[in-house]
C-alpha cells in the first residue's frame, strides 16, 4: 500500500516538454507579478504563492482529465493555471477586474470554473471531494476527484471522516498532498505526529511519495496508480516532498534563513536555470513578458461586475 | 398516518421520482432504518443511494454537499439534531457560502434533517432545536415539518429550490399523527394559505383575538393552548405554522396579524438571537403603530434542557407555558 | 497605543498575574506571534504556557476546554473567527453545556477569541461576523473588543466569571488607536457607563437626538456617522457601545433610550436572527409606547463578503449605510 | 509501538479476586435492572448498558488513581460504578430521584462526579481529555486523563485532532477503546476502514489490543503501559476486543442471531458460571439482591431538585 521514488534522478533521463517548462515558468511569473503588485500596493487582501511547488500541477497536467473534478486550497494559482492556461481569469479575480472568473467575488481563494473548484477553508474539501468522487463514479464512470491539500491540513479532523469514507465506499478520489515541510509558520515537526504516509494507511488508503520534481518521472509513477484510482475506484493519497521557496503569503517568512536557503537551492527554477540556461533562458523571458502584458491589461480593465448573487 | 410515516413515505417519493436522489446518515439501513425508523424500507429498495455512515456529521455533509455538487440531490439524516453542531462549518461555510462565493448561482440541492426538541428525556446534549443557530445565513433555508404539511409536497419543494437547506423535525411529533381534510380536531380547522402557511383556526379563519406563530414541533401546544384559551377564557386563537422558517416572510400573514389583541410566538430553545425573535422584528417592523402591544416571545428556560422528565418538564415549553404567556399578554 | 497592542498587553498582563493561563492557537508562537501579531512576545516570555497547534480549530477549543477543567484558564485564538464554525460542537455543545448539565454550575475558565469582520479584502471565508450564531446559548458569553475598552480591564473581567466567552475582535480595529482619557476627537468625547457600557456624545451624554448602539468592531464608522449627521443634518447621537454582548442586559440603557428619537442598531454580519434584533427586540418590549419608532438595524448585504475592495464596499456596513438608514428612519 | 495479548489464557492462571467478580457482577445486575425497570416503563428517555464489557472498567480499576481524570461516554454505567461502587447515586441520577449525583440533569449520559465525567456526543471528549492531561502534567504529575471511547467513535475527526496533539505535547493520556464490533446497528467493517492499531500508529500513539478478559492478565499487561503513560507522558491507546451482550440501549439489536449467539458465548458472566458455578451463584445472588434492593430504595425517593442552576 506505500511506495516511494528515489529521490535523486536514476535510470533513464527524462525530458522536459517545451510545453511544461513554459507552464512552469507562466505559473512562476505569475506568483512573482502577484508578490510585486502587492509591494506596489497594487492589491489587496491576501494571496497565497506556490513559489517552488509549481511542478506538481504540472506533473498531474497529462494525468488529469476535463471531466475529473479538481479541488484546489488557498495555495491554489498553479492548479488552476496548470488546469486552465488563464492567467488573465485569473488576474482580473484577484485584482477584482472585468474577465474575473468568479468576478471577483471569490478572489485568490475561492476559484469555481467548470470541475475546478477551490475553498479557503483548510481541510472542507475532502469530504466534499469524496462526495464527488462518489457521484462521478456513477455518472461518470473512469473520472476522479482529485483534492490538494497542504501537510498542515493533516490536522484537521475532516480529512480523516474523508479518507475513511472514501476507502470504505471505494471513491474514486485522488488526495495530492504538498508537502512543503511547513504550515504558515508552524514547520511540520511542530504540527505532525507520525508520517502522511502512515495516516494514508491507517485507513487502508493507498499512499505514494514522490520525492522527485523531475516531471516526467512524477508522471512514470503516477499514472499505473491514477490508472488504479479510475478503474478500480481505489483512493489514493499521493504526497510530494516539496518545498516553499516564497514566504507563505506576503513576506510573512519566519523561517530561519538556513531554512530558506534550502529550500531555495532545491527550486527547479535555480536547477533548470543550471542544466540549460540558455534554453531557460528564453522561455523565461518569453514567460515574463506574458505575464507583463497580461497584468498591465487586466490592470486597465474596469472593476468587475457582480449581477448574478 | 403518523408524521413518521408520512416523512417515511416522502423520502421514498423522492426515492422513485429522481434516480439521482441519495441519502446518507448513521445507521439509516434497514433492518435499523435510523434511530427514529424514518429511512425505514429506502435501503433496502434503494441500496446504491442509501449510505450508512461512520460517526462523522461534519464528514457525511462534506460527502453530500459534494454528491449534491455533482448533480446527485443528497438528503442527511443527523442523527440527533444537536450533531449538526459538528457539521456547522461544511453546512454554514461551504454549502451555504458556494451557491454565491463563486460570483454566481451555484445549484446544490442538499437536505440536512435535523431531529430535534425536547420531551423525550433524551437529556441536555439530544434534546436541543438548534434552529436559531443557522438563521440568517443567506444561500441556506431552514424548513421544519409540522402535523399539517404533507413532507410528500414540502420535500420535492425543498429539493426542487437546489439550495442547501435544514429541515428540522419535532422528535415527539414524530409519533403524533398527520391531520387532514382540514381537521384538526372537534373544535378546529385549518387550511394551507397560499404562502404555505397553515393556520388553525375555529370557525372562521378571518375571526380571532390573538394570533400564535409556532413552528410545526409546536403546533400540538399551540393548538391545546388554544383550546384552553377558547374554553376557559374564551379568547379564540389563530395558530399559524409556517413549514419554512428562514427566510421568513411576513407579507402574506400581514392582514391577520393586523388584527391580533395580541401576537405570540412560541419556539422551543432558549431565548437569545431566535428565530421568533426575528419573526417579531419583521412584524414590529411592518406593523409600526398598528399593533397594540409587543409581541411576546415564548421560549424554553434558559438553561439546558434536564434529562429527567420532571425537570424536563420545569424547562420546556408546554401548553401551559404558551397560555400563561397569551394570558399575561393580555392582561398588560 | 492600538489597539492590537493594548489586547497584546492584555494577553501579557494575564499571563503575568496568574501563572495557570494558557493561550492556544495556530502560529500564535514567536517569532510569528499570530496571523495578527495579537500575541507576540508570549511563548517568549511563557514557553510552557503558549502552545502554537496544528489546524485543528475543533480539537483546539476541546483541548482549551480541558486546560479549564483541569484549573488552567485558557485563551484560544481562532485564527480567523470564521473558523469558529469548526469549534461550534466543542464551545457550544461541550464547553456552553458543561457550566450547567451536570446539575450543579461548572467554572470554565475559557475565552475563545475570534479576529472577525470584512474590510481587509480576505473573501468570504475569512471575514464573517459570527457574533449572533453563537448568541442565546446559556452559559456562553459573547464579547467584543473596541477602541474604548482597555483589554487589561476586560480580559481580566471575562477570565474572572470562569465561564466560556467568545471574544470577538475586528481586524480592522486592531489597525486603529484605543481612545483615551474620555477624547474621541476634536468633536465627541466618551465614557463608560457603569454597567460598562461605552458611551459617545457631543457635549453632554444627555443631549442627543439619536442612540446608535454598536458592538466595538463598528465603533468608527458608528462615530464617523455621528459626525456626518451632526454636521450636515444637525442630528446629534448618542453612540453605545457594549463590551459584553450577551446576555445582554438593556435595563441601564433604558433612561437614555426612551429619550431618543430614533435608535439603530449596526452590526457586521447579515440579517437575521442577530445579536441587533436581540438588542431591538429587548428596547421593543421594554419601551413599548415610549418609542416612536421601531428600532432600526443595519446589517450587511444579504449575502457573502466578496473579495474585491469595490464588491466588498457594497456589501458592508459603512459610515453611509448608517446615516442613510437613520436619515431614513427619522423621515419616517 | 504495538502489542497484544493473546486471545486465549496461556501461562500461568490468574485467579479472580472477590473483590472483582463482585464488582462485575453489580455492574451486570445495575444494567440488567435497567432494562427491566425500561420495559416496565418506569425509566424515561434512553440508556445504554454495558452488559459484556463489564470486565473493561473492572481491570483498570486498581491501575487507576483517584487523582486520575476519567472520561465517560454514553455506555458508562460500567465505568462510574468500577470507580465509585455507588449504585445509589447512579441509579438516582437515571430515575431522576432526590440523591442524584447530577440531580437528574444528566441522565445517563452526562455524569460528573469529582474527576470523572461523562458526555453524550461521541469524540467530544478526546479533545478535552488531552487538555485535561496536558494541565495534570503539570498541577499532578504522575496524574493521567483516561478517555473512554467505542469503535464507531473512530468515525469522529475529533478522535485524530486530539491523538495528534496529545502526540505532539506528551500528554498523560490514556484512550480506552471499547471494540465491541459495532456501533448502533452498523458493524465495524462498515463503518472503519483500517484498524484502531493503525490508526494509532499513525499518530506514532502506542497501541496495545487486549484480546482476553482475563482480568489479572490484563492488569499484568497494562501495569507497566500505564506506568509510561504517568512517568513519561507517553500517550496510550488500550483497544479492548469485547462483545456487547445487549443491545445497543434499549432492544433495539439488529444484528443476526448468529452475531448475538457469539457474543453471549464469549460473554465472561456464561464462562464464570461454568468455571465455579458455587462462588458465581453465591456472588450473583448477592449482587441481585442488593441492586434489587438499590432499586427500591432509589424508586421510593422522591424527585431530584435542582437549585444550583
Ligand atoms: C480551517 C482553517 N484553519 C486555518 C486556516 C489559516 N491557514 C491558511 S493556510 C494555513 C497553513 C496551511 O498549511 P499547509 O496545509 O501545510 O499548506 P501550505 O500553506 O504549506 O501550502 C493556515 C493555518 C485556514 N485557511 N483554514
Ligand atoms: C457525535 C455523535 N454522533 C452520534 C451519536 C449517536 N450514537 C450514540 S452511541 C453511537 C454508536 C457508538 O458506537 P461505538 O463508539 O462503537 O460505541 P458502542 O455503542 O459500541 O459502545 C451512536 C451513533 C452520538 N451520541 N454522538
Ligand atoms: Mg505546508
Ligand atoms: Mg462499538
Amino acid at each position: 500500500m506505500e511506495s516511494v521514488t528515489a529521490p535523486t534522478t536514476r535510470g533513464r533521463a527524462y525530458e522536459l516538454a517545451d510545453e511544461d517548462l513554459r507552464i512552469l515558468l507562466l505559473i512562476r511569473h505569475f506568483e512573482r507579478t502577484l508578490l510585486e503588485l502587492f509591494e506596489q500596493g497594487e492589491l489587496n487582501g491576501t494571496t497565497h504563492t506556490c513559489l517552488g511547488q509549481e511542478y506538481v500541477p504540472v506533473a498531474l497536467r497529462p494525468l488529469l482529465r476535463p471531466r475529473d473534478f479538481v479541488f484546489s486550497n488557498h495555495r491554489g494559482h498553479g492548479h488552476y493555471l496548470a488546469r486552465y492556461e488563464d492567467p488573465h481569469g485569473l488576474l482580473a479575480e484577484i485584482m477584482g477586474r472585468e474577465g474575473a472568473v468568479c468576478n471577483g467575488v471569490g478572489g485568490s481563494q475561492h476559484i469555481l470554473r467548470d470541475r475546478y473548484l477551490s475553498t479557503g477553508v483548510q481541510g472542507q474539501s475532502l469530504p466534499v471531494a469524496t462526495g464527488v468522487a462518489l457521484g462521478l463514479k456513477k455518472t461518470d464512470p473512469g473520472a476522479l476527484a482529485c483534492v490538494y491539500i497542504g501537510d498542515g491540513t493533516w490536522g484537521e479532523g475532516a480529512v480523516y471522516e474523508a479518507l475513511n469514507m472514501a476507502q470504505l465506499w471505494n471513491a474514486p478520489l485522488l488526495v495530492v498532498v504538498e508537502h512543503n515541510g511547513i504550515a504558515q509558520s508552524t514547520p511540520t515537526a511542530a504540527q505532525m505526529a507520525g508520517t502522511i504516509g502512515g495516516r494514508a494507511r491507517a485507513f487502508g488508503v493507498r499512499h505514494h511519495r514522490v520525492a522527485t520534481s523531475d516531471i516526467g518521472r512524477i508522471r512514470d509513477e503516477l499514472a499505473p496508480l491514477l490508472r488504479d484510482v479510475r478503474d478500480q475506484c481505489r483512493p489514493l493519497v499521493v504526497e510530494f516532498l516539496t518545498n516553499r521557496v516564497g514566504p507563505h503569503s506576503k513576506g510573512d517568512d519566519s523561517r530561519p534563513p538556513e531554512v530558506i536557503r534550502l529550500a531555495r537551492e532545491q527550486d527547479w527554477y535555480r536547477r533548470y536555470g543550471e542544466e540549460f540556461p540558455e534554453r531557460m533562458a528564453a522561455f523565461d523571458a518569453e514567460a515574463r513578458e506574458l505575464v507583463g502584458r497580461v497584468a498591465r491589461e487586466v490592470a486597465a480593465r474596469p472593476p468587475s461586475v457582480w449581477e448574478d448573487r | 398516518m403518523r408524521v413518521a410515516e408520512n416523512l417515511n413515505l416522502a423520502l421514498h417519493q423522492a426515492f422513485e421520482s429522481d434516480p439521482a436522489v441519495h441519502l446518507l446518515g448513521e445507521d439509516v439501513a434497514d433492518p435499523y432504518g435510523g434511530a427514529f425508523k424514518i429511512t425505514k424500507g429506502l435501503s433496502s429498495r434503494f441500496p446504491d443511494r442509501v449510505l450508512s455512515t461512520p460517526l462523522s456529521e461534519g464528514g457525511i455533509a462534506g460527502v453530500a454537499a459534494g454528491l449534491a455538487l455533482a448533480g446527485h440531490p443528497a438528503i442527511v439524516e443527523i442523527m440527533f439534531g444537536d450533531f449538526a453542531a459538528l457539521a456547522f462549518d461544511q453546512i454554514v461555510n461551504f454549502a451555504g457560502k458556494s451557491v454565491s462565493m463563486y460570483g454566481r448561482r451555484l445549484a446544490l440541492p442538499l437536505v440536512v434533517r435535523c431531529p430535534s426538541g425536547a420531551g423525550r428525556g433524551y437529556g441536555p446534549t439530544h434534546s436541543q432545536s438548534l434552529q436559531k443557530h443557522f438563521v440568517g445565513v443567506p444561500g441556506l433555508s431552514l424548513y421544519e415539518i409540522s402535523p399539517f404539511h404533507d413532507n410528500r409536497v414540502l420535500l420535492p419543494r425543498i429539493l426542487g429550490r437546489a439550495e442547501p437547506a435544514l429541515l428540522f423535525e419535532d422528535k415527539v411529533l414524530y409519533t403524533r399523527q398527520m391531520f387532514g381534510d382540514g381537521i384538526v380536531d372537534g373544535v378546529f380547522s385549518f387550511d394551507l394559505m397560499e404562502c404555505g402557511t397553515a393556520r388553525v383556526f375555529l370557525d372562521d379563519p378571518d375571526t380571532f383575538d390573538c394570533v400564535l406563530i409556532v413552528p410545526g414541533g409546536l403546533a400540538h401546544r399551540a393548538v391545546a393552548a388554544a383550546r384552553t384559551l377558547m374554553l376557559e377564557d374564551e379568547i379564540s386563537c389563530l395558530v399559524l405554522v409556517p413549514a419554512r422558517l428562514y427566510p421568513f416572510d411576513v407579507e402574506p400573514l400581514l392582514p391577520a396579524l393586523s388584527r391580533a389583541a395580541a401576537i405570540c410566538v412560541a419556539e422551543d430553545g432558549t431565548a437569545g438571537g431566535t428565530w421568533g425573535g426575528e419573526v417579531a422584528h419583521q412584524i414590529h417592523r411592518r406593523l409600526w403603530g398598528r399593533l397594540r402591544r409587543p409581541v411576546t416571545l415564548v421560549h424554553a428556560a434558559d438553561t439546558v434542557i434536564p434529562t429527567a422528565v420532571h425537570l424536563e418538564e420545569q424547562v420546556m415549553v408546554r401548553e401551559g407555558t404558551i397560555t400563561a404567556a397569551l394570558r399575561e399578554t393580555l392582561s398588560d
